[in-house]
């Protein structure tokens, strides 16, 4: 065998505990950052139109990730609604521990856009949640958005 | 041998920040497209990318890799992460070089990128986790202490002073005014140095580089496509790397044997037997002012014990015999890890073709050479370039 | 590629739920011992090194400080691809290709038991811009992936369950399994939900263990072993990283990889010139949608092969003999390696119960789990 | 040639004072990243041994050092080590520091001893054949490379198996 010397005993098994101790602060860069002010003043979705690939990504980008143009600037102010492009009920906390009540999430695609957010949708029965469904966000009041993604309440039906 | 040649067509590097706005995706991207352009392709003409980047604690994701892709122009193609710590940057070229020698891939796209300033309470936090888990981490060490300690044994074994090895930040933050990426240009003094605050004896605050956020990018073609698209390919003659023990503990620290090994390699494979006079101009790693001269020793470009001398007989200054750190380095230009080694790769391109303006070393260099160092004090990564 | 490179030495721990006996160090150490002593070299005589590892999964940042030890690569070239071993795979094979060295040693390790906090490291993955503020656990995307998958192919819940037994029960008799286990459909069918249609057992589980690989240039393979297995393709594809962007229900990486990797094996028809197939099934819904993407069926159609028994051992086209990542167990980077071994038993012949007859071409595939689109295709003959 | 103006359009220069004062948005995050590395053999009796008040290597025949911390297989020689071999708990300071700053960056405060790391040759061990821990009971500056020194056990009530069961080495002479 490759080790001259093994552990013969239970009681010998040890280990030792650690973690990694850091914290982040993530600036949201160029292109986030307008997308985010839009979101928190405008209560709409930000785009990134590449003409080139004519088409508006979402989120917005400072660059088109299939071309690699630089589509800075060329963004486009989009209304907050659009398509359930896939859904799931998640049961589960990031911890482990079962939900209270399953949590339904979708891929919102949005209308008019490549690509879109992920996202809770509520207000609806998740049995009637399906593909294709149109929905639309429901922003948190003026005064408690952070500029973040739960800037958005979540999304619901149309 | 029979290999392939590699040429570097293209450079692109961004500007270097303490704290910059742009998110990591957002700088790699400036440093690509920016080193797309200045060899006229397009990410069409790529046919693979390789990303490096140190360790993803300061960028602050779990397999940093695959997130920058879409900045790095890895979308839909062949991508590949590397990483040696603090030698990733000059690493970079060298995975990047097996890639199209391997007759697999023409063209690559090189890019190292770090955002050091996402992490808190400090960047420097993230090094205390580079140290043994179990043997080393529980008496909370930092990365200047190992700094400190490696810096204190050459000082020992050789002699040399803190006065002495001060001159390199003179140098190197002088050098580095003319560099647009700078962080830290500047106009000082032997004295400011010594004076500056101390933060571990031997080192003081202006012995070490700064932490930065930036990126840097190069593009490698095969000698058909490099023909073609420059009239000014600089090639990769010789590559080197390797990793001494990750048991740092259980070696005479004065002397990098790490980086001897990895010259030897790239000095062997372009064919260079007198490192001190075939190589024009150098990019040895200097992320502590000491390093350069550590560094200089393990390349072979002066004999050991003998680098401060070179350095305080002006031949490592831009206009020496063996100009070093033409750039400013990394205590000048600033070190966001990986992005300074290809920073210091992009200098020896520039230095080579010519086009490093105010920079400019004198004499046609025909030879150049960059180096950079990482880990526990163990890797050396070595580049040869010439035109 | 024909008779370029090939693998000439391999060298397993094997893998488990849990490895309490050894630390990392000792875990690589075994499998490289192996490795060499399986093609009858010694560390002096390899070229070059790569190891495979991601911080956070090791608990180092820069963990590529601790790989030369154990492998013997002390002052030797070496460096880390921080990506799925099959990624560390091609690396190793360009630089045998390059001309630079004639034996080039590939590594890969798990100690998944050793991370204590998974779902929270998976979650540290994510675009902190964007999907990562909703703070849920990760597997939510492989549950939005699998109904948009189920939604597009007609595949049902049971079809994914049937992966499941097959894959659990062919590990069985895999030695080097660890997560082998006779379950019946309803009880895979019956496991608690987790992000719907995602339940419980539709999920892999965790194991330990180190694969080292020895690669040699082709002219010098044939004296290193009896059985040198060739490495005829291999390919490396990243799709979009934003979830946001990419497009659910598809492996597009494997696709992509797929077409250069038989582009370079020269392969026209993958049905029929692949003879069984090692692909990740991370997520028990994957092991269908990459057998589509990769071309080894029509979309849509990967459902019906399970169903009919056709993936079985002594079906048409074997896939994941030996437990494929259900069976063997989710060892993060090191998935690639023990689909890679899996691939190299069944080619040498040394598969055991498993042992698929006259096979000649095996493909491995990997993919780099949430949130990537990240996937490799390598292609092996003996 | 590097444009000056493109390369300054590349990158914001911002201060931590406007990510706090949120004239630019950011989010704060901090990582659950825990780990229990399972020490294995080699180490497991290192840790073992120091709750002991002793410190064991294990040598290896070929290049005759004693490793400490001890492996199951020498890293040079790429050989499997051999017998098991207490090292003493004296040795020499091959290196030190005396650091004015803590892990995280932060300063020593006023008043606090400084951290005063060193790389300790123990003796038995061979040469150049280190660990690395803390010096105390003597003014950091008075600390010279070559000094000799000695361990400072915790009482073995308070011994966890850890290297911190050494709570510093003291100057012993030199």
């Amino acid at each position: 065998m490759a080790l001259v010397e093994r552990l013969q005993e239970t009681t010998q098994v040890g280990y030792w505990c650690g973690e990694i101790p850091l914290e982040y602060i993530y600036t949201y860069g160029r292109a986030g950052e307008a997308f985010y002010r839009t979101l928190i003043e405008k209560e709409k979705i930000l785009g990134a139109y590449c003409p080139q690939c004519d088409a508006v990504f979402v989120p917005a980008s400072i660059f088109c990730e299939r071309c690699f143009e630089r589509i800075e600037g060329n963004y486009r102010e989009l209304d907050p609604v659009g398509t359930v492009e896939t859904f799931t009920v998640l049961y589960k906390n990031l911890d482990g521990t079962l939900k209270e009540r399953p949590e339904v999430i979708a891929m919102v695609r949005i209308k008019g856009a490549v690509g879109g957010l992920l996202h809770y949708l509520r207000e609806v029965d998740p049995k009637d949640v399906n593909i294709g469904m149109e929905v639309k966000a429901v922003f948190k009041p003026k005064d408690q958005r952070e500029g973040g993604l739960k800037d958005i309440s979540h999304f619901k039906p149309l | 041998m029979g290999l392939r040649r590699v040429a570097i067509v293209g450079a692109g590097i961004t500007k270097f920040y303490r704290y910059a706005q742009e998110t990591p995706k957002e700088l790699a991207y400036e440093a690509s497209k920016m080193a797309l352009d200045s060899c006229g392709m397009t990410l069409k003409d790529i046919d693979c990318v390789v990303l490096g980047t140190a360790p993803d604690a300061f960028d602050g994701v779990h397999m940093n890799g695959e997130y920058l892709i879409d900045g790095a122009g890895g979308y839909k193609k062949p991508y590949m992460r590397h990483y040696v710590g603090g030698g990733t940057g000059v690493l970079s070229p060298i995975h990047g070089w097996f890639h199209v020698a391997s007759g697999m891939f023409d063209t690559c796209l090189v890019v190292a990128e770090e955002k050091m300033s996402s992490a808190f309470p400090h960047p420097a936090g993230a090094f205390l986790t580079i140290f043994d888990h179990t043997t080393e981490q529980p008496l909370f060490p930092t990365l200047i202490w190992i700094f400190a300690i490696e810096m204190h044994r050459f000082m020992h074994r050789n002699g040399y002073t803190k006065e002495q090895i001060a001159h390199v930040a003179v140098k190197n933050k002088a050098n580095a005014l003319d560099h647009p990426s700078a962080q830290l240009g500047a106009k000082i003094t032997v004295q400011d140095v010594l004076n500056s605050e101390m933060m571990a004896y031997p080192v003081n605050r202006l012995d070490i580089s700064p932490t930065s956020d930036g990126a840097a990018a190069i593009v490698l073609a095969a000698e058909h496509v490099a023909r073609r698209v420059t009239e000014k390919p600089v090639w990769i003659d010789g590559i080197g790397y390797c990793l001494d023990t990750a048991y740092w503990c259980n070696r005479d620290l004065y002397y990098p044997d790490y980086v001897e090994v990895a010259a030897r390699q790239a000095y062997q494979m372009a064919g260079i037997k007198e490192p001190s006079k075939e190589i024009h101009v150098a990019e040895p790693y200097d992320p502590f002012t000491y390093k350069e001269l550590h560094h200089m020793e393990g390349l072979m470009l002066c004999r050991r014990g003998e680098s401060v001398k070179m350095l305080l007989d002006g031949v490592t200054q831009r206009n020496g015999n063996l100009p070093c750190c033409p750039s400013g380095g990394a205590l000048g230009v600033g070190n966001p890890i990986a992005a300074t080694g290809l920073m210091k790769i992009i200098e020896i391109f520039l230095q080579l073709r010519g086009e490093a303006g105010k920079r400019q070393v004198p004499g046609k260099p025909t030879c150049g050479l960059a180096q950079a160092w990482g880990d526990l004090m163990q890797v050396g990564t070595v580049v040869v370039m010439r035109v | 590629m024909i008779n370029q490179v090939a693998i000439v030495g391999i060298g397993t721990t094997g893998f488990r739920a849990t490895t309490p006996d050894v630390s990392y160090r000792e875990l690589t150490y075994e499998a490289a011992k192996k490795a060499y002593l399986d093609c009858g070299i010694s560390p002096k005589e390899i070229g070059a090194f790569v190891a495979t590892s991601e911080d956070f999964l090791e608990g180092y940042s820069i963990s590529d400080e601790y790989s030369p030890d154990q492998l013997g690569a002390v002052l030797k070239p070496i460096y880390t691809v921080p990506g799925d071993f099959i990624q560390s795979l091609g690396s190793g094979v360009m630089m045998v290709l390059s001309g630079l060295y004639d034996i080039v040693v590939v590594q890969a390790l798990s100690k998944a038991s050793n991370m204590l906090t998974k779902p929270y490291m998976i979650e540290f993955a994510m675009d902190p811009l964007y999907a990562r503020q909703l703070r849920e656990l990760p597997d939510y995307v492989a549950g939005l992936d699998m109904a948009r998958y189920m939604f597009d192919t007609g595949t049902t819940k049971e079809d994914c369950a049937q992966v499941v037994v097959k894959n659990r029960r062919n590990a069985m008799f895999n030695p080097y399994a660890a997560h082998g286990c006779d379950l019946s459909l309803d009880y895979v069918m019956s496991a608690e939900p987790v992000s719907y249609p995602l339940g419980e057992l539709d999920i892999s589980q965790h194991c330990d263990g180190a694969v080292v690989v020895v690669l040699a240039r082709g002219d010098v393979a044939p004296s290193l072993t009896k059985k040198p297995i060739w490495i005829r393709g291999i390919s490396w594809i990243s799709d979009t990283p934003n979830l946001e962007r990419m497009e659910w229900g598809k492996a597009n990486y494997a696709q992509l990889a797929a077409k250069k990797a038989y582009a370079m094996a020269g392969i026209k028809s993958p049905r029929t010139e692949i003879d069984f197939a090692e692909i990740n099934d991370e997520f028990s819904y994957k092991e269908l949608m990459h057998m589509e993407a990769l071309g080894l069926c029509n979309p849509g159609e990967a459902r019906h092969l399970v169903r009919d028994g056709f993936t079985e051992i002594d079906g048409g086209l074997p896939v994941n003999t030996m437990g494929g990542v259900m069976g063997v167990g989710n060892a993060f980077e090191a998935n690639g390696a023990h689909l890679v071994l899996s691939t190299v038993l069944q080619l040498r012949g040394e598969a055991g119960r498993n042992q698929l007859k006259d096979v000649h071409t095996g493909l491995a595939m990997s993919w780099r789990g949430i949130p990537t689109n990240t996937g490799a295709v390598v292609i092996l003959s003996n | 040639m590097l444009d000056h103006e493109k390369v300054l359009k590349t990158a914001t220069k911002i201060r931590l004072e406007d990510i706090e004062a949120k004239r630019v948005l950011s989010y704060k995050y901090k990582p659950n990243l825990r780990y229990a590395w399972d020490n294995g053999v080699a180490l497991g009796r290192y840790l073992t041994e120091l709750k002991n008040g002793r410190i064991i290597g294990k040598r290896c025949n070929s290049c005759k050092r004693v490793l400490v911390p001890p492996r199951l297989f020498c890293e040079l020689c790429w050989r499997p080590t051999d017998e098991w071999e207490y090292v003493k708990d004296t040795g020499t300071i091959l290196t030190f520091v005396v650091s004015h700053v803590n892990w995280d960056a932060s300063r020593v405060k006023p008043g606090q001893r400084y951290h005063t790391p060193a790389v300790i040759e123990l003796d038995g061990a061979g040469k150049d054949q280190g660990i690395l821990h803390l010096i105390d009971e003597i003014e950091p500056y008075d600390i010279k490379i070559g000094m000799r020194v000695q361990a400072v056990w915790r009482p073995p009530e308070e011994r966890i198996g850890a290297i911190t069961d050494i709570k510093y080495f003291r100057v012993i002479g030199g």
